[in-house]
């Protein structure tokens, strides 16, 4: 896999990657984990008027710490609106909201993910999952959905198990005529080997950036479908000095995210 | 029927009716009479909650469910209960240690956020001995909208095209203005909604502060509706400011004055979760025999809540999560 | 279609489209940007309302309207504008003197609650030149919220049977779950929300104190939205207690600051109604000549609303007003 | 008509007449007017935990002043809720309000009320009415519904104009057949010549009692249809003495319902 520069961590990588797709003045509802950090730092680098939504009605928030869960106080701090969950999900069925980050234990090349089960009996499953909570939602209401996910070909698979959340369901016009609205779907999927787009026509997962050392053979052999790379296929940047800084003093001192501070060198 | 001709329908079981004529008729007879609701825990749970009854609990992941009421359900071994599943984690934790229900409706259950997955939880859910529908939040959240707001249905724009819509019990419709595909979600009223609350009066005017994540609805919709709540206060705080009152006291069966009662979740003005404690949850729950134990001498081998406080956290610790909490009352 | 079959289906014109996708991407690209939003009564008509635009009202009744933004649309002339009319009294009446509407939803105009009728609404809509659709002021409510949902309807159980729902623009739909029979209401997303409210800061974000009536859903489903306010404040006041904000900036487009803005109305904890005003408008009603001399005095021949003001109350009586008031701020 | 006992008026037999069906710990959306006289008096005599909800939003208020509208400031003091419209609304649709007061332009036997327009021809009115507001949401929703009117031929009509609010529409039935909820309906009509209620076989509107001094014939004659009159038909109740002083000193001291102080006694 990726070997990074001692410099910094994998994670700490993917989440400068994340981080760089949060734009200024806009919306955008963040799930916990290296979404919300990347949230955290774009708030305090890039995108200090980035409106951080939480699925549980915290709106605007200035993040002060490093949530643990979507609903916890951490998400309410400095906040414009205090309100509910179906506030938040109904900005995004208005169509107020650009941004999602989700997770999911599946994806595949359309983009679906599966976090309800693993196996072929939904009666049966082999392994059960916390299912949707609100990331179907988000996968169907907000404009862009980003993803992050650890890269290997038990995850990234040519046919999710369960599509808990829709992506591009089974290829160009699918969410169309299911109904969901209309330009809406993935828009990034942040992994531990590239930062991947999809193809405006075929709607499949394509690679446009590398992380630095990984080669496309590492992330063809990590992915269950055939995966497509850009025709201008990129590094992607490596985190600056400052966004490091800024990160483990300031996002995330504890280490939730990145680990404790003896580990971070092993990246 | 409104039903969208010539689709697939979903297959999901649907546990409790969203008739609204029935509805209707048991809030007519709901009791508007301002009296005093006090009482305890286990008077609560034993008057209110019948085995085979439907509950649902407010909050979200780990913050502010009312832990006293869930182990109160657990200690008195309570069987066969349905269960409405919205981004519930400590809250499924401490059901499924009880083996309390048969069915339920999913939206996020076994998870806990960034904690991982609940080990027991698992065994439960993968036991096959509980019958389960799938819904994403918003949409078990519009189900509670649409009983609070005395309509059979809602319709939605979510789980359209996903396998979370397949093993739902919602419907797809046409809407009639612009032909557009839409999800019809149920109403859901619950027997029992269960809600922990910052301050209540002695009547069940209660006060949430911070965000109310679907609890305003879930009121609305519960048939009968217990509340737990950090202090109780005069009726005059509410009257001086109406911003206070989330939950109008006619909604209300029960109020139960229990300090701390969202322990070990994360109370927000009040305290933070006690992850230590949720830690070992997880922890023991690997172990079946472990677990048992754990839950004897936790939950069964107690006789109160307060006995729990004392024994998974003390007064220190107690403490130590008020100081913890960062968010602070102007 | 999800259509009721065999069904006579209502007759009543439909003015806005409820098509939630084409509201999606309007508000796609509506900006959240926190800029300072400040402007003047006419900068903000002048830029946000246009001949033609459907147009609504927050308040109710004769109780927190915005009379400078009305003033200033009859003032400038406007035509051939639509009307959502939920409970509207003196802003219908004053939107009827300017003769400004040429379409109007109905469920509550020309009428002043227990203050009569007002003879030239009366004369105006009896003159054939407003197409009319009637509603009840819950259905027309559920309408703005079906569009802050972001549906394109909502169900309901009102209108059902009378000559309100014939010559409505509703649709008799059947729940898909009980086979109930129901009224849907398509979502009314206006080109133009007008609301006043007690404070604002500079980038939008508003507070209104008391009954919200339904402003808040008026408020997202406005796909423009100017604020008068009768304070300006700090960011930090919203920040500090987020229960204070019941419109978050992000929905504003014109902050406006006026003081006694909703003069002669009520604004509850603010000022009184002043009746004795408010009753000299219906009396030179009845005559058109007085009444055009009237308008003229009032409104044309104003340059703003601090002149109405003064003219029309004065310091002395604006204080009564105050005084006159009685719920009082904690 | 009624020649009224000089130690009361016949707008204060009215309010008296309607605050006696107002039962204590019940809830009641009440609108201006004389119905909201007797609301204020019932919560001043026999119904101290009655329950007034406001359209514009407010909850359990206790009045102080009598409201000259529905949602002004005199709604809202010492309410223990400062919701909204749509919240009272959805109260109603959800079975939770017992009581609603109404009023009219027309009424026929049904009950059914018109408070739009005058005329044959909706598309030109020979008169406009101010439309439902939320008089058709509330006789649709509220358990009972009752209604105050001046009792002539004029409004007291075979077929109103227009049914801005539904009765019992066409006869027994109707109601449950146009998809309003079941066991809803007219309850109560409080006329300047008596009080009158529905047969609970044909739904017509029947009189009850008669205030004091008006004869059966009166009412007849008054009567656009064919009244029906109970078998056991008694006499509308005096207001009481303590009534009386209640409603003049606290209830409406000012006379905006009842009318100046010197003109009363006219009855």
């Amino acid at each position: 896999m990726v070997t990074a520069d001692a410099r910094y961590s994998l994670m700490e990588l993917m989440i400068c990657a994340a981080a760089r797709q949060l734009e200024d003045n806009q919306t955008a509802v963040i799930g916990t984990g290296a979404p919300l950090a990347a949230a955290m730092l774009a708030q305090k680098t890039t995108a200090p008027n980035l409106v951080i939504l939480f699925e549980a009605g915290a709106m605007a928030t200035i993040l002060e710490r490093l949530p643990i869960s979507v609903s916890g106080s951490e998400t309410q701090t400095r906040a414009l609106v205090h309100g509910s969950m179906l506030e938040v999900m109904e900005a995004c069925q208005r169509g107020l909201v650009d941004y999602t980050f989700l997770g999911g234990a599946q994806i595949d090349m359309y983009g679906n993910l599966n976090s309800t089960m693993i196996g072929s009996d939904y009666r049966h499953p082999k392994v059960r999952l916390p299912g949707s909570g609100g990331a179907n939602d988000l996968a169907s209401l907000c404009w862009k959905t980003m993803a992050t996910m650890h890269h290997d070909v038990r995850r990234f698979v040519p046919r999710v198990d369960f599509i808990t959340s829709p992506g591009y369901l089974t290829g160009p016009g699918a969410r169309e005529a299911a109904g969901l609205p209309p330009d809406t779907g993935p828009y990034k999927v942040i992994s531990t080997l590239g930062v991947m787009g999809f193809d405006p026509l075929t709607k499949r997962m394509q690679v446009e950036s590398l992380h630095p050392g990984v080669t496309r053979e590492d992330i063809a052999a990590a992915t269950g479908f055939e995966m497509l790379f850009a025709a201008a296929l990129e590094v992607t940047p490596e985190p600056t000095d400052v966004q490091l800084d800024i990160l483990r003093t300031q996002v995330d001192p504890q280490g939730m995210i990145l680990g404790k501070p003896e580990r971070r060198k092993a990246g | 029927m409104i039903e969208l001709e010539g689709e697939i329908q979903p297959v999901g079981e649907l546990f409790q009716s969203p008739d609204a004529n029935a509805a209707r008729e048991f809030f007519r007879h709901k009791s508007r009479a301002m009296v005093d609701k006090r009482m305890s825990v286990p008077e609560a749970v034993a008057r209110f909650i019948h085995d085979g009854d439907y509950i649902a609990t407010g909050g979200f992941g780990s913050v502010r469910f009312s832990t006293a009421v869930l182990h109160e359900i657990v200690r008195t071994r309570k069987r066969n209960l349905g269960f409405s599943g919205h981004s519930t984690t400590h809250d499924f934790q401490i059901l499924a240690a009880g083996r309390v229900i048969d069915r339920c409706d999913i939206a996020y259950v076994v998870g806990l956020e960034i904690r991982g997955l609940s080990p027991n939880g698992r065994r439960f859910m993968e036991s096959g001995t509980v019958r389960t529908t799938e819904w994403s939040n918003a949409g078990l959240g519009w189900r509670y909208k649409a009983a609070a707001m005395g309509v059979p249905f809602l319709p939605a724009r979510v789980m359209l095209g996903s396998d979370t819509l397949r093993y739902s019990a919602g419907r797809l419709i046409e809407d009639p203005f612009t032909g557009q595909k839409l999800l019809a979600v149920p109403a859901l009223y619950p027997d029992v909604g269960i809600i922990h609350v910052h301050q209540a009066d002695i009547f069940g005017n209660a006060q949430i502060d911070g965000t109310s994540i679907v609890d305003l609805d879930l009121a609305k919709a519960s048939k009968r509706l217990i509340i737990t709540t950090e202090r109780i206060v005069e009726t005059e705080e509410f009257r001086r400011d109406p911003r206070k009152t989330s939950i109008p006291y006619w909604q209300v069966d029960a109020v139960c004055h229990v300090p701390f009662g969202s322990y070990p979740g994360n109370m927000p003005f009040e305290y933070f979760s006690d992850e230590r404690h949720l830690a070992e949850w997880v922890e023991v729950e690997q172990d079946e025999a472990r677990f048992a134990a754990f839950l004897e001498h936790y939950i069964y081998g107690v006789n109160n809540f307060e006995t729990y406080l004392a024994l998974a956290a003390g007064e220190q610790r107690l403490a130590e999560l008020r100081s913890l909490e960062i968010l602070k009352r102007v």
